[in-house]
């Protein structure tokens, strides 16, 4: 049984910047089961980060907005909420998110115990002696060792994999029911980035709670996601069970991607990788109709005219006049 | 309780406590509180015997005596009775080259003392000065200050004026109280306290008044002198200053355009200073040409230097100077006397339209004094814009020694000045006595003066204006400026008024 | 072609002593795509460094093409080149890119009209329009400003080109296209290349051979097929059993080695890897072990040399 | 809602920010400072009267819009009937000077310093850090003080008062520039291609230090004024007959119960040129800076 | 820590020594400091015994260290003018401008703190124009013509608040605020822009993303990682004041150590401005010295000698 702990529905996130519009989430749909695990793919600026950021109410200010489309949470309307409530009923209580950059999303000057206390006071509203006994727990369950003597450490006093961890004990701390993670392992190296994909599942499978995983590493969406949304210039292009995807990627450029990725154990013979034409469009000057158009080996005329729905076919959702 | 204490603004504050010690004239503000000489002053400018019960020139084959019995029962501040010891003791202080006054006893060679009030002064020669400066000797208490030494009494003065010492905050004020065993009674201040404060700057004096802080000021400026006549409870008065804005001439350097007389004259032409006292000082001031109405040898007819800026253009051209003559100005500046930066200023600015074109340097009056004493005067090249006394009251002599005579002999010695024939005639006026024979001499040689502009121009007398509620009954002494403060007490009438004053 | 022998380099900052290269011996032949991969902070763009006499060494020599390289004269110069990871930084946003790429051969007193000449060869080659050298970098996106830094480096010609991660700042879509160049250019001037990067599946795809390198020594080196079918150093092997492979039927090798990589500052005595090795013996703590031949490979451990360990997974 | 009306919003302040310099081109400012060049530079010509003609029955004249003004003197006049006009076009000529000799002054020795320590670093670097460090610890008006009166003010003492205590600003962040100019990978490559230290020198560092640098100057110019007025205001700075903004304002506190004008009018002088000044030195800075000019 | 605040006051040590230097030259560019104390008909006798007496005969480098002798213990001499100690007389107008500059400080602050985070938050909109304007103001209106105005406006016209001297509270509102005045807008910016940057870190993001309410993100959270370059400029700003707040307590006429600085500087009294420029020297190290310790307290990463 899997009841959706998030539904999206054409949302639509606007940048309003001097220079003009950036429509970075361009009618995205998607939805997260309890326990699922679905993987935001694509590459930089696809606008990942700010669909992410669109769930959480945190768009940059004042330019950010959302501009259409909904957001449910258990069935909840969240996408007209104001920000106290966000803050006080939503954010570290039902939604909560691990960040990408370990290094930067610790605050330097407050010590370590004292961060993770927070959302537990806020959203618990317990006294400080208990939240702070309670933020040792939860950092001896994210695996730091020797957490009493932790909490009263400063970020800098630790490495990059172990504030990582920290991030996740304070995003978990009050057992949201949708997990957010942006890009988490990016900044670590490899041998560490094993270690936080593992701890991951294991919050998931304590808490049961939805994640949405941010990644633009294929390989790191493989190996976690149980499914993966695969973006493209604002707009969400193919979403599908993660087997499927990998196996037959329907979308012009999931293909591309897929095929553009050296992989190790196939070695393509002192051979060329193939390569997607051209460039990504500029954010702030997307063409008419499917942007993905101007580098596509299928594109037909209307292509260049309507912009293709994300339409449900046999499992999967993609959105291409062609492949459809 | 608040009729007890006073509290009263000087604009100026004297630097020095210590009367063998002054080098400037404000110093006699602090001065005049707490000690006296032989001879005073009186508001009528008459010489009247004060801390001297009698006093009486012997002269004996040409070196002269001066037979001096000193008032008994007069007490210093700590009780001790005042004797001649201690004015052999002030004496060989001012005769010290650390003295700034030791001009004033240049020819005294020595105080004999024949009993604790008897004593007699022998001079090396005839000097009229001596006299004529009120015997300017002043009552140290000596044991006092022997026992304290020269930083004790800095500290904590004492003499035998009308005022105690209480405390001193440098730039900020002065607290003395009345001296209650005070030997003259006619003139003992009315009030227990007196709190000076010191508050240079003009608009903030007047505040201070005007707001209530304080119930005395002196050097009311110039422009509010008319609007403080009509505030209510006020009286006001207007004193002449007995000093002159002076215009000092570097006539001695080799290289000065002022050498030549009619490059002096050509100074004493291009300024309008009726427009400057009509204008600028709001009528508060008084034309003189040399010296002042109550002097000795006051002539009145002789006329101030008139206003002719073609006639100083003219002379400058004879002088070789028709393309102007670039000079430093040195400004000295005192808050005693109003406006004086400006009037500075605007002297030069006079001076310029005539070709004599001024780099002006502003000096504060003492800065003056502290610029390199590496020789007998302060160096000074060009034109040097000042407040200077010639004499007043009684006569020139002292002043004319001081910046006349090539030697400086005089008060101050800031001569830069050189003609051997004006310094014979100010020696003459040294040593002779008479009265009426130097009233002619003075005479001549103010004439004489005038016409060279030797030894710098005097150009106006600035009169001062002093304000104080009615509740305060004030009469000024002419000592210190007139702020000597001998005379001042509560008016439980609000119907006192300042004694009339000569003119 | 490129020797280095027992390279060393120390940095002084704040009193403490950064081991950036702790002593790397390295033999890249003419022709060749020789890589070097390590995590974060091992010293690759330090190694870097040194060979372009950009970073001073503390001990040790190197020989370019038989000759021993002390001085960097400009006939070195000529010879090798370099392409950074950022395309930004790489580019004075003041010049023209025609100014930028003519530069190097300005400073070797090329003439005019040979530069223009080899200017336009160059550029058709990276595959760039002519008129893009009157446009400013900022006017060019990632890629193509990486294609203005690749034709910088082949304006002299050069025998060997250093790539310090040529592609890991580019689109995901791009970095094909960068590095199908690369290889073009390889195949058709007969370049070595020094190929720096962390992304194992990129090493594989593009590298003859490699080196591995931990905390500025180099573990184990050889022949690129060889070490990724069969790793031997315990550290080798956690990195490339570490990187998800982009098949989710592959399930993910969990963790072998624990911990994270220690300081350049203190590092750890005798072997640096010894601390998260899973093998180690009392040895390891005290001596460092020397690069050996095993077959084709050389690698640094005591734990191989013993015998002590099963090799193979 | 959206996009439009955020538009439309700005525009209602795009004058406003004209104004304040954010916008595009700073027309105002740009006009005060020429006219306070053109005031420098051509006072002779355009001042109605000489700047220390007196003319005492005129004296304290409002300005001519008020009651008792006089149309001969538009601003009005001073206390010594000076036409105030007349004094603050030869101020503009004094601050100009002033602050053409202390920029040029201080900015070649801070520039020539800074440029040292950052390019060559090591001791070099140390010393010159040192002296850096000690002249900021001197604040600099009791260091004025401190020369004043020891040597004698005037137009020389308030120039070398003035590059003694900005030659930091230029060295500082001169060294800072080259130091992280120096980290740039276009250097290293320029390095690696073999081009010589000179040509790297002019080619790569000296265009963005060039570009600081007349940021810096411009600013300084606003602050060099303001310093030099606050010299002359306590009498430290330019002496009479020299005339100065900040000895206007001096001469004025005493009148400042019955003539207002004395000290407004000098007073937004030295407002409207530094103000001017900061504003073109903002745009300058965000004009000349791609990074800027990109966001 | 240790370690980083010996090398601040070994810098600061270095630079009380660079400015007693610079005094030392200026002492002696005055010309024959004997002239000055000496009367005019001194002897030169007396100036050989008085020349030999204050050491003016050794060699330079040990006038320079018998004069820092004698500045450590305090020592300037007496003012010419007041014949007293001189450094006594700078002391006893401390307290004056003590309660000038805290008075203009914390006017600084109050308005500071408010206007850089508002202006901060909200981009663009009114609060921010009136920062902004404000901050070009601040930095164009030279305190003293502030100082003139406020008169104008609050004393002359309006009559409400005494524009001279020192006394009651309402004394010190003038001029406390013509002193605050370019701090405010100095540390206006300095707080926006701190603001700004901090506001977009990922740490403020983190910390929003768990749901802290923005009160406590702003006023707890940012506002402490704005704390460092915020109490870098009340240091310099504080220290500047302690050491001489001389054109506002000059046109204020507040019997402060600037005024008298000043009033020396007229007089030539030498001593006076050498205690002065000295004392302002070793306020600004040990001001900023504090500012360095509250560094340590506010980051942990200095506190931990990073
Ligand atoms: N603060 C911002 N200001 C202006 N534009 C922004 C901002 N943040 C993002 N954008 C723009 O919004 C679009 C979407 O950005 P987003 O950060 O969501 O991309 P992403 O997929 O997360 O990329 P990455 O993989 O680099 O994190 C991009 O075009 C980007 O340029
Ligand atoms: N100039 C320097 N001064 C001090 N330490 C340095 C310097 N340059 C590099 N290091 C240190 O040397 C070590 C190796 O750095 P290097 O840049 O060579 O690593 P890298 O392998 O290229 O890492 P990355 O993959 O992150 O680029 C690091 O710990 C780094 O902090
Ligand atoms: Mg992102
Ligand atoms: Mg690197």
């Amino acid at each position: 049984m899997s009841t959706n702990v998030l539904e999206v529905q054409d949302l639509q996130t606007h940048l309003h910047l001097r220079r003009g519009v950036v429509k970075a989430v361009n009618q995205v749909s998607f939805s997260i089961a309890y326990g699922e695990t679905l993987g935001l793919i694509g590459e930089s600026g696809s606008g990942k980060t700010m669909t992410g950021l669109s769930l959480l109410g945190l768009l940059p200010r004042p330019a950010g907005r959302i501009v259409g489309g909904s957001i449910r949470l258990n069935g909840r309307e969240l996408s007209q909420l104001n920000q106290a409530t966000y803050a006080a009923q939503i954010r570290g209580k039902e939604i909560a998110m691990i960040s990408q950059d370990p290094m930067t999303s610790l605050n330097p000057v407050f010590s370590i115990g004292s961060q993770v206390a927070a959302p537990i006071r806020r959203h618990r509203h317990d006294t400080d002696q208990t939240a702070l006994a309670l933020a040792t727990e939860e950092l001896h369950r994210v695996r730091v060792p020797s957490p009493a003597l932790r909490i009263s450490h400063f970020p800098h006093q630790f490495s990059g994999g172990m504030r990582q961890r920290v991030i996740a004990a304070m995003a978990t701390a009050c057992r949201p029911n949708l997990l957010i993670a942006d890009e988490p392992t990016s900044a670590l190296d490899v041998t560490i980035q094993v270690q936080l994909m593992d701890l991951l599942d294991q919050l998931q499978d304590e808490s049961g709670a939805g994640l949405l995983f941010i990644t633009h590493d294929l390989g790191v969406a493989a190996s976690l996601c149980d499914r993966v949304a695969v973006m493209y210039a604002g707009s969400v292009v193919e979403t599908a069970a993660v087997t499927d995807l990998y196996a037959a990627p329907a979308h012009p450029y999931t293909r591309g991607l897929l095929a553009s990725v050296p992989r190790i154990g196939i070695k393509t013979e002192r051979g060329r990788l193939f390569s997607i034409p051209g460039t990504p469009p500029d954010p702030l000057d997307l063409p008419m109709g499917c942007a993905f158009a101007p580098r596509c080996d299928l594109v037909k005329d209307r292509c260049h005219r309507e912009s293709p729905p994300l339409i449900d076919k046999g499992g999967r959702e993609i959105a291409c006049f062609e492949v459809q | 309780t608040r009729d007890d204490t006073l509290t009263i603004a000087f604009a100026a504050e004297a630097t020095q406590v210590d009367p063998t010690r002054t080098t400037a004239g404000v110093d006699a503000y602090f001065m005049s509180l707490f000690f006296e000489q032989l001879l005073s002053t009186a508001p009528d400018l008459q010489r009247i015997n004060w801390l001297a019960e009698k006093w009486s020139i012997i002269d004996t084959n040409n070196a002269v005596k001066i037979k001096v019995k000193v008032r008994e029962g007069v007490l210093f501040h700590n009780g001790d009775e005042l004797t001649t010891e201690d004015f052999r003791f002030a004496y060989q202080r001012m005769r010290e080259p650390t003295s700034g006054v030791s001009v004033y006893v240049r020819y005294i060679t020595d105080v004999e003392i024949h009993n604790r009030y008897e004593m007699t002064l022998h001079l090396s020669q005839p000097d009229p000065t001596v006299v004529l400066s009120n015997l300017h000797i002043w009552a140290l208490p000596k044991a006092y200050f022997e026992r304290v030494g020269e930083a004790g009494f800095q500290k904590h003065p004492i003499g035998t004026g009308p005022w105690k010492f209480v405390s001193r905050k440098p730039r900020e004020e002065l607290i003395i109280e009345r001296f209650d065993e005070y030997w003259n009674k006619d003139v003992q201040p009315g009030y227990k306290r007196l709190v000076i404060k010191i508050i240079p700057e003009d608009t903030t004096r007047v505040a201070a008044y005007k707001t209530g802080a304080v119930d005395w000021i002196d050097a009311v400026p110039p422009a509010q002198a008319a609007e403080f006549a009509t505030l209510p409870n006020t009286r006001v008065i207007d004193l002449p200053a007995p000093n002159n804005m002076f215009l000092n001439l570097n006539a001695i350097d080799r290289d000065s355009p002022f050498r030549d007389p009619r490059v002096r004259l050509a100074v004493a032409h291009a300024v309008d200073y009726d427009a400057i006292i009509k204008y600028v000082l709001f009528g508060k001031g008084i034309r003189t040409a040399q010296l002042a109405p109550g002097t000795l040898g006051y002539d009145p007819d002789l006329a101030p230097h008139p206003y002719d800026p073609n006639r100083a253009r003219a002379l400058l051209a004879e002088a070789g100077y028709a393309n102007g003559v670039g000079i430093n100005c040195y400004n000295l500046t005192t808050p005693r006397e109003p406006y004086m930066k400006e009037i500075g200023e605007t002297i030069y600015a006079y001076l310029a339209q005539v070709g004599i074109n001024c780099r002006i340097v502003q000096l504060e009056y003492g800065a003056w004094i502290n610029v390199g004493r590496f020789n007998a005067r302060p160096w000074m090249d060009g034109l040097q814009s000042t407040m200077w006394g010639q004499g007043l009251p009684g006569d020139p002599t002292t002043a004319w020694g001081g910046h006349l005579h090539s030697n400086g002999d005089g008060w101050g010695g800031y001569s830069y000045h050189s003609d051997a024939k004006l310094d014979a005639r100010v020696k003459e006026l040294r040593t002779l006595i008479n009265d009426d024979e130097r009233a002619v001499k003075i005479k001549e040689l103010a004439t004489l003066k005038h016409k060279l502009a030797a030894g710098g121009i005097p150009t106006y007398r600035p009169i001062i204006t002093f304000a104080w509620r009615d509740t305060v009954d004030f009469k000024p002494w002419p000592t210190a400026f007139w702020r000597a403060m001998r005379q001042i007490g509560p008016c439980p009438s609000r119907a006192c008024t300042p004694t009339t004053l000569p003119e | 072609m490129l020797n280095l022998r027992a390279i060393k380099c120390h940095f002084q900052t704040n009193g403490q002593i950064v081991r950036a290269v702790d002593g790397v011996n390295l033999d890249i032949v003419k022709g060749e795509t020789f890589a070097l991969v390590g995590e974060s902070g091992c010293g690759k763009s330090t190694l870097a460094k040194i060979i372009l006499g950009l970073a001073p060494i503390t001990a040790g020599s190197m020989s370019f093409a038989g000759e021993p390289l002390i001085k960097f004269n400009k006939r070195f110069r000529r010879r090798v080149q370099v392409v950074f990871q950022d395309p930004y930084s790489s580019l004075n946003p003041r010049l023209k890119v025609s100014t930028i790429l003519s530069e190097p051969m300005w400073a070797h007193g090329f003439k005019r009209d040979e530069v223009t000449q080899r200017l336009e060869l160059v550029m058709a080659l990276v595959g760039l329009q002519t008129n893009a050298g009157n446009l400013y970098p900022h006017e060019f996106s990632g890629g193509q400003r990486q294609r203005i830094a690749i034709a910088r480096a082949l304006m002299l010609a050069p025998e060997l080109i250093l790539l310090d991660e040529p592609i890991s700042a580019l689109d995901v879509s791009i970095r094909a296209q960068i590095l199908n160049l690369l290889q073009d250019l390889q195949d058709e001037l007969n370049i070595t290349y020094l190929l720096i990067a962390h992304d194992l599946a990129l090493v594989q795809h593009a590298s003859d051979r490699v080196a591995v390198m931990y905390l500025g020594r180099i573990v184990e080196t050889g022949p690129t097929e060889k070490i990724f079918a069969s790793p031997q150093h315990p550290y080798t092997q956690a990195l490339i059993s570490a990187v998800p492979e982009p098949d989710p039927t592959i399930a993910r090798n969990s963790n072998l080695i624990r911990g994270e990589v220690a300081s350049a500052i203190e590092p750890p005595t005798g072997c640096h890897f010894h601390p998260r090795c899973p093998h180690k013996i009392d040895r390891c703590t005290k001596e460092s072990p020397p690069l050996v031949a095993r077959e084709q490979v050389q690698v640094s451990c005591w734990v191989i040399g013993s015998g002590d360990l099963n090799v193979a997974k | 809602m959206g996009a439009e009306s955020i538009l439309k919003q700005r525009s209602i302040f795009a004058s406003l920010r004209t104004w304040l310099g954010f916008a595009r081109f700073p027309y105002i400012a740009m006009t005060v400072l020429g006219l306070v060049l053109v005031a420098a530079f051509f006072g002779s010509w355009i001042s109605p009267h000489s700047a220390n003609e007196i003319d005492l029955a005129m004296r304290l004249t409002p300005p001519a819009w008020l009651d008792g003004g006089s149309s001969a003197h538009i601003l009005g006049t001073d206390n010594l009937g000076r036409d105030i006009l007349s004094r603050l076009i030869a101020g503009a000529r004094v601050s100009v000077t002033i602050a053409a000799y202390a920029i040029i002054l201080s900015g070649a020795l801070g520039t020539f310093l800074g440029m040292a320590a950052g390019y060559f670093g090591g001791w070099i670097d140390a010393i010159i850090s040192r002296l850096i460090d000690i002249q900021m610890s001197v604040p600099s008006i009791p260091l004025a003080m401190l020369f004043v009166a020891v040597l004698s003010p005037g137009e020389a003492m308030v120039v070398f008062i003035i590059v003694l205590s900005y030659w930091t600003w230029y060295a500082r962040i001169v060294r800072g520039e080259v130091l992280s100019l120096r980290e740039r990978d276009y250097i290293a490559l320029a390095k690696v291609a073999g081009v010589s230290t000179p040509v790297i020198f002019i080619r790569h560092l000296w265009p963005n230090v060039l570009n600081t640098l007349l940021v810096l100057a411009t600013l300084q110019f606003g602050s060099v004024i303001v310093f030099e007025a606050g010299l002359s205001f306590l009498g430290l700075g330019i002496q009479p007959p020299d005339v100065s903004w900040g000895g206007m304002l001096s001469d004025g506190r005493n009148y400042i119960e019955v003539a207002w004008w004395l000290i407004t009018m000098p007073g937004f002088a030295i407002m409207m040129a530094c103000l001017a000044s900061n504003i073109v030195g903002d745009w300058l800075r965000d004009t000349l800076d791609p990074r800027l000019k990109q966001s | 820590m240790a370690r980083y605040l010996f090398s601040r006051l070994w810098q600061g040590l270095i630079a009380i020594l660079g400015a007693v230097l610079i005094v030392f030259i200026a002492q002696r560019l005055a010309g024959d400091p004997l002239a000055l104390l000496l009367p005019m008909d001194a002897s030169e006798a007396d100036f050989e015994a008085l020349r030999v007496e204050l050491g003016l005969d050794q060699p330079l480098l040990v006038q320079f260290f018998r004069f820092l002798q004698s500045v450590l213990v305090g020592d300037f001499g007496y003012s010419y003018q007041w014949q007293t100690p001189a450094l006594d007389l700078i002391l006893d107008r401390l307290p004056a401008t003590l309660e000038l500059a805290v008075a203009g400080l914390l006017f600084a602050i109050v308005l500071a703190i408010p206007l850089g985070v508002f202006s901060a938050l909200y981009q663009d909109s009114w609060v921010d124009r009136v920062a902004k304007v404000f901050a070009m103001l601040g930095q164009a209106i030279p305190s003293f013509w502030i100082g003139l105005l406020l008169i104008l406006f609050f004393a002359v016209t309006l009559n409400w608040l005494p524009a001279y001297g020192r006394g009651n509270l309402s004394h010190l509102v003038l001029p406390a605020i013509a002193l605050g005045w370019y701090p405010v807008a100095a540390m206006t910016r300095t707080l926006r822009s701190a603001m700004l940057d901090i506001l977009q870190s990922d740490y403020i993001r983190m910390a929003r993303s768990v749901g802290l309410s923005e009160r406590a993100i702003i006023w707890k959270y940012a506002l402490r990682n704005a704390a460092v370059p915020l109490a870098t400029m009340i240091g310099v700003y504080f220290a500047n004041m302690l050491g001489g707040a001389f054109v506002v307590e000059v046109v204020f006429a507040w019997p402060g150590v600037g005024r008298t600085v000043v009033e020396a500087v007229f007089n030539r009294d030498f001593p006076v401005v050498q205690a002065g420029v000295i004392l302002s020297a070793v306020v600004f190290v040990l001001v900023n010295l504090l500012v360095d310790l509250s560094y340590g307290l506010i980051d942990p990463r200095i506190r931990h000698g990073r």
